[in-house]
């Protein structure tokens, strides 16, 4: 298997912890920090799909992706702080009032 | 024999039935007086002047006319559709002209009585105006020229003997006989339903003169098979109108109403109208023999059952009730042997003496105060003269004392019964030797010996309003029987000819075989078996009664059984209503409330219950959220990659 | 998106593509006047004001381009079409309905938000490569997790928040990877290009796990069973004016712009996904509905029952673009009974005397006095009536629409839009009960804390019932031209 | 003739009505007035009203082309006897309503539109304009039997909703399927699109059991009738009245306008299937009504044995049978809708339905006792009553086609004269009942103007049912034509 292979399957993998990860961590912060991982997996890939395929576009969707995710993480981060202030805690299983 | 006829319109005959309907409208809707001689006057004046129109017609058109012209009153289309094609036409025939004028002539006479006899009422106009609603409708039975409008009439007294019969609603006895009447009614009237589909469906018209033109003489194609189910279906709503077994058990309850109700519908007019429209449709009925058979039995059993519960009834109401049940049987048997002459001779003359016999009861139950029971009566003939003898002309009319109107008849369907066959006629007359026995029973132990209670002790002689009644009908009771006499005596023949010139030329002459003659001899020995068995047994009724005391009462297993009426109503009872009821509330509760509603709550609370289900699976959690998205794809990604 | 994409080329326009693009310039104007006014502190009226003019603006300005060309614009990865018009023009109008339920957004920036979101929304149709679908879609998503975050005094109001964005980030992850392994396995990411890729040979793996991404991060937008349940949580808690405009304009959005996408880039073509795309719309119809009926709060019910209206329009979304109108009708007509109820509701838990419409429950409508809530009910009415498809209320003729659509497709899976309506009356018809049925006790003294000005309701009034009739008949023109001309032109 | 004003004058009416809000008396009386109005509409349709042709045009509107509907108007026999029953019902009640302080501006206007719709149904002739009334009916009657019917008044409403609509969603996929298939709407051109029909479970099949399934709910047939009773006994007197009046005949109309006329070799196929129905209906029915002790739910069972005659009637495919379905809606219209309408105004006094409570009405009022006992007769099918005529057609033309069927309707007549005098034998006749003591029963002089109408009218069609018969002769045999 060639490097493009090799870089496509570690960002699969980086991209599928991100999921595990999203998935199972209690923490609201640790998630976020899985759903960025997940995103640079994507990121991963890209580049190397854009090199395989010899098109910028996917490079210039990485640049797209770094902006998104920093405001999304801006934001959440915005919204754990103001949840700590409120109930002093960002785990999130002490969120689920609204359910059913 | 079908040669057309001269035919003649008048608007005439539609006034003999709208004057009654607007005295019934007058009487319940406008004037509503509680006065009774007043709503009893307008009552009686209107039916007055339906019976003199009805003279008038007779006298213009003929009663006894050889060769008859056909007398249409076209009054409208009632409906028409496809194939159902249905006139409200009015026809005059010699034979209904008869019926008129007792429908008419006695209805007239037991309005006048009515009006003496309701006189402590306090809705009296409620009374008149069924009473003259009841006219009407029996006159378009009589009128109708096709058998949907004799339809209309036949379901119109029935109503009014409805509401007649519960005429005094609040007590339920009298409500439920009512209703006892009118479903009864209804079962034998299934059967007229089913004669008019058959007939829309195989003759294609509803005219009776068509239908005896046409059908009677085999000229239009339709199998017998379908007459003779024609017949059946009517004979099955007569067995219903004119209380013939099975469908009698109404008319005994039906005395709950007022006597004179009892007296005009319950026995002159609207029980016959069986028997008339048979004798209407004569010659249907002799091209289908084997129909009379049954019609002659069904008599038979019908005169021999109500006399022998006849003989034991304590109410006087009750013994004339079953004697007008047996004395129809008479009819019917008369039918059966094929002499529709001798059996509407027997209509005329017991509506007269019936009318007559009812009408005295009814003024013995006045002057008893509403007590019906003959044993607190007794000794009656000194407190009320005219009343003993009038009933006393009745009671010997009905028995067929010789000369009266009861004999003529009488004697008449028992020669027919005698041609037929001996076993036929002597059944016949010990059913008229009963008639004697009870008879004599009723008039003795009411009139004769001593007052048994204070009631009878201070009965009193009702007003002529009722006397005056009574003594016409007593007249015509005597009188009636000369219309049609046997060769023996007089040989008059007006009834048969003006029946049998009702046919439309058609003969009335029974297929297959011809009526042989009885020899003047036979005809004496008939008539003098008769009359001294009857006599005989009168007088032995009367002496047995004469000497009766009110706590007498039915002994021994036959009197027993005689006095509970044979449990007939109870076994209907147990054996028809109580199942159908059952059958009724299990299907209404099972199918309607069980099955289909709850199958429906199995629905709408499995859909409740499913959703409380599901919410379960809501934890509220963020991350149980993003498991199922991660496993809506893992799912999707095995099926499509390996599954499919 | 071409190679080249730094030439000034791309950014030369003619008038067609200026004409084209003239409408948005409407949006950001009324950006510009929304930051001006939230920075000098305008009361919300100001704010209220300014969007009406700025939706007007939009709507009408995109009206008037119907029919025009379609105008190709960034080297085709942008195409102004008369889909994209007549999402805009529904956008606007729904737009305006959200913003009768606002009383009480005590952050002034929703209004700029509001309106860059809807900027992202009316994009989204004109995408036709997947970066612009990407970024168009988050556009429209990321003002709306602010906006679901305001209001902190309400309870869940930050939780609703967090699990919006949480799940949003989440879902566009998936679709990014989805994107990725679909340029990966066809080297473009335009919606022709992949088509014709996609047309040749079997798929490989990798092309069925990005679709399947793709669809399933499509699916969790407009809130598909098993994917809706965020959905319930933020219609429930965020502020009504963006749950309502999240339910209704955002389902429009990302639904027409699904329909183009996928069509487009030949999805249908697979056959896998049509049946994909009906499981997920039976789930949804089936769970929606039966959700519904359990719920007391009524937001959360109508959550439910947004998420049952998905699955019909799943069920239709395999029939492609040829379903545009139908789908169109139907999300608009339902996007306009469900803000309506959203206004409706807010407003009768203010008058009723609750803290906050979250946990309005069907008993409270008992409570609410009868006198002071005549114009709320009968839009309530009217709303739910139209929403559970009756005639002749305009609800009616989107299922007629959708369903003669999917007729011509699969007639038996139309049986599946029939049960979900039978399920849905059940609780629509629910609501009016205590509304009408039950008069609870005459409580028309209950002092009513804020007093909502009936200038609100009145124009409530007038712009549900109004816009049933202007639905009604533009929407059937919409048919009748997109059937004429539009559809013409796809082929 | 001025068909738009027909539906749109009592539209306009109930909108305006709304307005009226607590002025009860005011509004009632307004009613009153718009009812002269639209009478005027009718009384022109009724004068130039052509009985020999059928479903003319008479006003067009192209409204949806691309749905493949216009707003088709047309009247003909089939519809225009039921247009008159509407509304002299609908007159009736609005004399009834006077002085009522229940029946305020909102019920009337809801009254009204709902008027609005079932004449719009009877008169539209296109598939789509006819559904949108015919749905939209629902909505006033869900109000008025929801907010003014009596204890447990929700759950019938609730289930008339669900049944009718259940119903009628099968018909919309029925209506769609049409006009995908034919590419048009209208009633007279699909009758000449020359409609294939491949065997009951073919498409054309398909789409008729539709449209069958939504009419046999409406009318209701057994087994799904279950909604009737509940409905008709919550329901106020009004709502009854018109329920029992105008919204069950629609579905025996629809029958005979859709069903019968579009696909005539379905209905072939599955007349024996519905009159086996229709028969358990008229029995079943009959039963049910035997063993009620809630007067007017045993006059809901009623009903459901009379539909029963009409699906007998509507099934046995002659005319005649055809021709006494038709009559027999304004006979039952007539008789049942008397019966909800002087029982309503006894229950207006008393406010109780069990049998048990009443007794010796007539010694209270005899008048109205007689009017009781006049309308259960010609429920009865009483000769000389509209219902004889209806039931007398009906069966005699179902002989023709099945002897067996016209028995088992023989029994409903049977039983319908047990279960109607045994209810006035305890409701009319007898001892005084506890709530006819109680109250007193003197009726308004508007509540006699309503009842006497309507007595006046069931002996005008019993004597003379031609009136009616020779306005309906063309359509029937027409349809028979098809056959």
């Amino acid at each position: 298997m060639d490097q493009l292979q090799l870089l496509t399957g570690i960002g699969i993998a980086i991209f599928s912890l991100g999921v595990l990860g999203f998935l199972t961590r209690r923490s609201g912060i640790i998630a976020l920090m899985c759903l960025e991982l997940m995103l640079n997996g994507v990121n991963l890939c890209l580049v190397s799909f854009s090199r395989q395929h010899a098109s910028a576009d996917g490079s210039a969707l990485v640049m797209l992706i770094i902006l998104v995710a920093a405001a999304e993480a801006a934001l959440a981060l915005a919204l754990f702080v103001a949840l700590f202030r409120q109930n002093g805690s960002v785990e999130l299983d002490d969120y689920r009032m609204l359910k059913g | 024999m079908d040669e057309v006829f001269a035919i003649q319109n008048t608007s005439l005959l539609r006034w003999i039935i709208l004057l009654p309907l607007i005295g019934a409208i007058l009487n319940g809707l406008v004037i509503r007086s509680k006065n009774v001689r007043l709503s009893g006057l307008v009552a009686t004046g209107f039916s007055a002047a339906a019976f003199f129109i009805c003279l008038s017609l007779v006298n213009t058109y003929g009663l006894f006319a050889e060769d008859f012209a056909q007398v249409i009153d076209p009054w409208f289309t009632w409906f028409s559709v496809g194939r159902i094609h249905v006139p409200f036409h009015l026809e005059y025939t010699p034979l209904t002209g008869i019926m008129l004028l007792v429908v008419t002539g006695i209805g007239t006479l037991i309005h006048i009585f009515a009006t003496g006899y309701m006189s402590e009422e306090k809705s009296p106009f409620r009374f008149f105006s069924y009473l003259n609603l009841f006219l009407a409708a029996m006159l378009v039975l009589v009128l109708s020229s096709n058998l949907v409008g004799i339809f209309l009439g036949w379901e119109g007294v029935g109503l009014c003997s409805y509401l007649l019969i519960g005429y005094w609603y609040e007590s339920n006895e009298n409500t439920a006989a009512g209703m006892k009447a009118f479903v009864t009614n209804r079962i034998g009237d299934l059967g007229f339903f089913v004669a008019l589909f058959l007939l829309a469906a195989h003759a294609g018209t509803f005219q009776i003169q068509e239908l005896i033109t046409i059908f009677a003489t085999g000229a239009a194609p339709i199998e017998g098979g379908i007459i003779l189910a024609i017949l059946a279906c009517l004979f099955w709503a007569s067995t219903g109108k004119s209380a013939q077994i099975p469908l009698y058990v109404w008319l005994p309850d039906a005395m709950a109403g007022p006597t004179p109700v009892s007296a005009l519908i319950h026995a002159a007019t609207m029980v016959t109208s069986g028997i008339f429209v048979s004798v209407r449709l004569w010659p249907l009925f002799a091209s289908q023999p084997s129909i009379l058979e049954w019609i002659l039995w069904v008599g038979m059993a019908t005169a021999w059952l109500a006399a022998l519960i006849a003989l034991t009834q304590r109410d006087i109401k009750k013994v004339l009730a079953y004697s007008t049940v047996s004395q129809l049987g008479f009819m019917f048997v008369a039918l059966g042997v094929g002499a529709p002459v001798a059996a509407f001779f027997h209509v005329v003359t017991h509506a007269f003496f019936k009318a007559l016999l009812f009408l005295g009861a009814g003024s013995v139950i006045h002057g008893m105060h509403h007590d019906q029971d003959m044993f607190n009566m007794g000794g009656l003939r000194k407190k009320m003269p005219q009343t003993h003898a009038t009933f006393l002309i009745g009671t010997l009319a009905i028995i067929g004392f010789p000369l009266t109107a009861g004999f003529f008849s009488k004697d008449m369907i028992l020669a027919k019964a005698y041609e037929h066959g001996p076993l036929a006629w002597g059944l016949l007359l010990l059913a008229a030797v009963l008639t004697a026995f009870y008879m004599l029973r009723a008039y003795t132990m009411t009139f004769w010996g001593e007052a048994r209670t204070e009631h009878a002790k201070h009965a009193h002689e009702s007003s002529l309003w009722m006397t005056i009644p009574l003594m016409l009908l007593a007249a015509g009771s005597l009188i009636v029987g000369f219309m049609e006499t046997p060769p023996i005596i007089f040989d008059i023949h007006a009834l048969q000819t003006a029946i049998e010139s009702s046919w439309y030329g058609v003969s009335g002459e029974i297929a297959g075989h011809s009526g042989h003659h009885l020899s003047h001899a036979t005809e004496w020995v008939l008539v003098l078996i008769t009359s001294v068995a009857s006599l005989g047994v009168a007088y032995y009724s009367y002496k047995k009664f004469l000497t009766v005391t009110s706590k007498e009462s039915a002994k021994g297993f036959a009197a027993e059984l005689s006095q509970n009426k044979f449990y007939v109503d109870e076994g209907y009872q147990l054996i028809i209503m109580k199942p159908l009821s059952a059958v009724a509330s299990a299907s209404w509760r099972f199918l309607d409330v069980v099955v289909i509603n709850g199958f429906l709550h199995i629905v709408r609370d499995g859909m409740r219950i499913g959703g409380q289900v599901l919410s379960f699976a809501h934890t509220g959690n963020v991350q149980t959220y993003a498991w199922y998205l991660a496993a809506a794809v893992a799912t999707a990604l095995v099926f499509v990659n390996w599954v499919i | 998106m071409n190679f080249d994409f730094f030439n000034a080329g791309v950014f030369q326009f003619n008038v067609e593509q200026l004409r084209a693009l003239f409408p948005f310039l409407a949006l950001c104007l009324g950006m510009v006047f929304t930051t001006i006014a939230s920075a000098s502190k305008f009361p919300i009226a100001a704010h209220k004001l300014i969007l009406l003019i700025t939706f007007f603006a939009f709507g009408t300005s995109m009206a008037v381009g119907l029919g025009s060309a379609d105008a190709s614009l960034f080297g085709g990865s942008l195409v102004v079409d008369d889909v994209l018009r007549w999402v805009a023009i529904g956008l606007s109008s729904l737009a305006v309905l959200a913003l009768l339920a606002v009383y009480d957004v005590d952050h002034s920036e929703w209004s700029t938000l509001l309106l860059v979101s809807v900027l992202g929304m009316s994009l989204l149709p004109g995408a036709r490569d997947w970066i612009c679908f990407f970024l168009f879609l988050e556009t429209m998503a990321i003002p709306g997790y602010v906006m679901a975050a305001f209001r902190q005094k309400r309870d869940g109001g930050y939780e609703s928040g967090l699990k919006y964005l949480l799940m949003g980030a989440f879902a566009s992850a998936l679709l990014l990877m989805g994107s990725t392994l679909l340029f990966g396995a066809t080297g473009s990411f335009e919606y022709s290009t992949i088509s014709d890729v996609l047309q040749m040979g079997i798929p490989s793996h990798m092309t069925i796990a990005a679709v399947v991404l793709i669809v399933v991060s499509a699916g969790f937008k407009v809130a598909m069973a098993p994917l809706h349940m965020w959905a319930a949580d933020v219609y429930q808690s965020a502020p009504s004016s963006l749950a309502s405009f999240m339910a209704g304009a955002g389902k429009l959005a990302v639904f027409s712009a699904v329909s183009v996408a996928w069509s487009k880039s030949g999805f249908f073509k697979l056959e896998f996904v049509p049946s994909f795309l009906m499981v997920l719309g039976i789930l949804s119809i089936l769970i929606g509905n039966l959700m519904a009926l359990t719920q007391k709060s009524l937001r959360r019910m109508l959550a439910y029952s947004s998420v049952a209206s998905a699955g019909y329009v799943a069920i239709v979304l395999p029939v492609g673009e040829v379903a545009l109108p139908s789908i169109f009708v139907y999300l608009v007509t339902y996007g306009i009974a469900l803000s309506a109820a959203f206004a409706v509701i807010e407003s009768l838990s203010v008058k009723s005397g609750k803290s906050s419409s979250s946990n309005f429950t069907l008993s409270d409508l008992a409570l609410v006095p009868y006198g002071k809530a005549k114009a709320e009910t009968f839009i309530l009415t009217l709303a739910l009536f139209s929403m559970a498809g009756i005639p002749p209320l305009p609800g009616f003729l989107g299922k007629y629409l959708i369903l003669s659509d999917v007729w011509t497709h699969s007639p038996v899976s139309a049986l599946w839009i029939l049960l979900g309506s039978m399920m849905g009356l059940a609780y629509y018809l629910r609501i009016l009960v205590p509304l009408y049925f039950e008069k609870g006790p005459s409580n028309d003294d209950v002092p009513v804390k804020r007093f909502i000005p009936q200038t609100v309701m009145a124009s409530a009034f007038v712009g549900a019932t109004g816009l049933f009739v202007w639905v009604w008949i533009y929407s059937v023109y919409f048919v009748s031209a997109t059937s004429e001309t539009l559809l013409g032109t796809l082929r | 003739m001025n068909l738009l004003g027909l539906f749109l004058i009592p539209f306009v009416a109930g909108l305006l009505l709304f307005l009226f809000g607590k002025q009860t008396k005011l509004a009632q009386w307004a009613n009153l007035l718009f009812h002269l109005f639209w009478g005027v509409a009718v009384w022109q349709c009724w004068s130039n009203f052509n009985a020999e042709q059928m479903g003319e045009i008479y006003w067009s509107w192209n409204w949806l082309p691309m749905l493949n509907s216009k707003l088709d108007l047309g009247l003909d026999g089939l519809s225009m006897p039921l247009v008159i029953l509407n509304y002299v019902l609908s007159l009736l009640l609005a004399f009834y309503c006077l002085g009522k302080e229940k029946l305020s501006s909102s019920y009337l206007a809801l009254f009204s539109i709902l008027n609005a719709a079932s004449i719009g149904s009877l008169i539209s002739l296109d598939a789509f304009a006819f559904y949108i009334f015919w749905e939209f009916m629902l909505i006033p009657m869900y109000f008025l039997i929801g907010k003014w019917g009596s204890k447990n008044r929700v759950y019938a409403a609730l289930k008339f909703f669900a049944f009718t609509m259940a119903g009628s969603l099968l018909m919309l996929l029925a209506i769609i399927a049409l006009s995908k298939t034919y590419g048009t709407l209208s009633w007279i051109e699909l009758k000449n699109a020359g409609i294939v029909y491949d065997g009951l479970w073919g498409q054309t099949g398909l789409i008729f059991l539709g449209f069958l399934i939504a009419f046999s709910v409406k009318i209701p047939i057994w087994p799904v009738h279950t909604w009737l009773p509940d409905a008709h006994t919550e329901a106020p007197t009004g709502a009854s009245v018109i329920l029992a009046g105008v919204l069950l005949k629609l579905g025996v109309y629809g029958i005979a306008r859709w069903c019968l006329v579009l696909f005539p070799e379905a209905s072939q196929d599955v007349s024996t299937v519905m009159m086996t129905l229709g028969a358990i209906g008229i029995v079943a029915g009959s039963f049910a009504a035997w063993k009620q002790v809630d007067i007017k739910r045993m006059i809901a069972y009623s009903s459901v044995a009379h539909l029963g005659f009409m699906v007998l009637g509507l099934f046995a495919l002659n005319v005649e049978a055809l021709s006494g379905a038709m009559f027999q809606n304004l006979a039952h219209g007539l008789s049942t809708g008397a019966l909800f309408l002087i029982f309503g105004i006894i229950y207006d006094r008393t406010h109780t339905r069990k049998v048990a409570d009443y007794g010796g009405l007539a010694s209270k009022n005899g008048l109205l006792a007689s009017a009781f006992v006049f309308s259960a007769m010609a429920s009865i099918g009483l000769p000389g009553l509209p219902g004889f005529i209806g039931e007398f057609l009906i069966l005699s033309g179902t002989f023709f086609t099945n002897k067996i069927f016209a028995f088992v309707g023989l029994s409903g007549v049977l039983l319908g004269a047990i279960y109607m005098l045994g209810m006035l034998r305890k409701v009319v006749f007898g001892p005084v009942g506890p709530a006819v003591e109680a109250h007193p029963i003197v009726l308004e002089w508007n509540e006699w103007v309503a009842i006497v109408p309507l007595l006046l009218l069931m002996l005008v069609l019993g004597m003379g049912p031609q009136l009616i018969l020779s306005k309906s002769m063309f359509s029937t045999e027409w349809i028979m034509g098809l056959f």
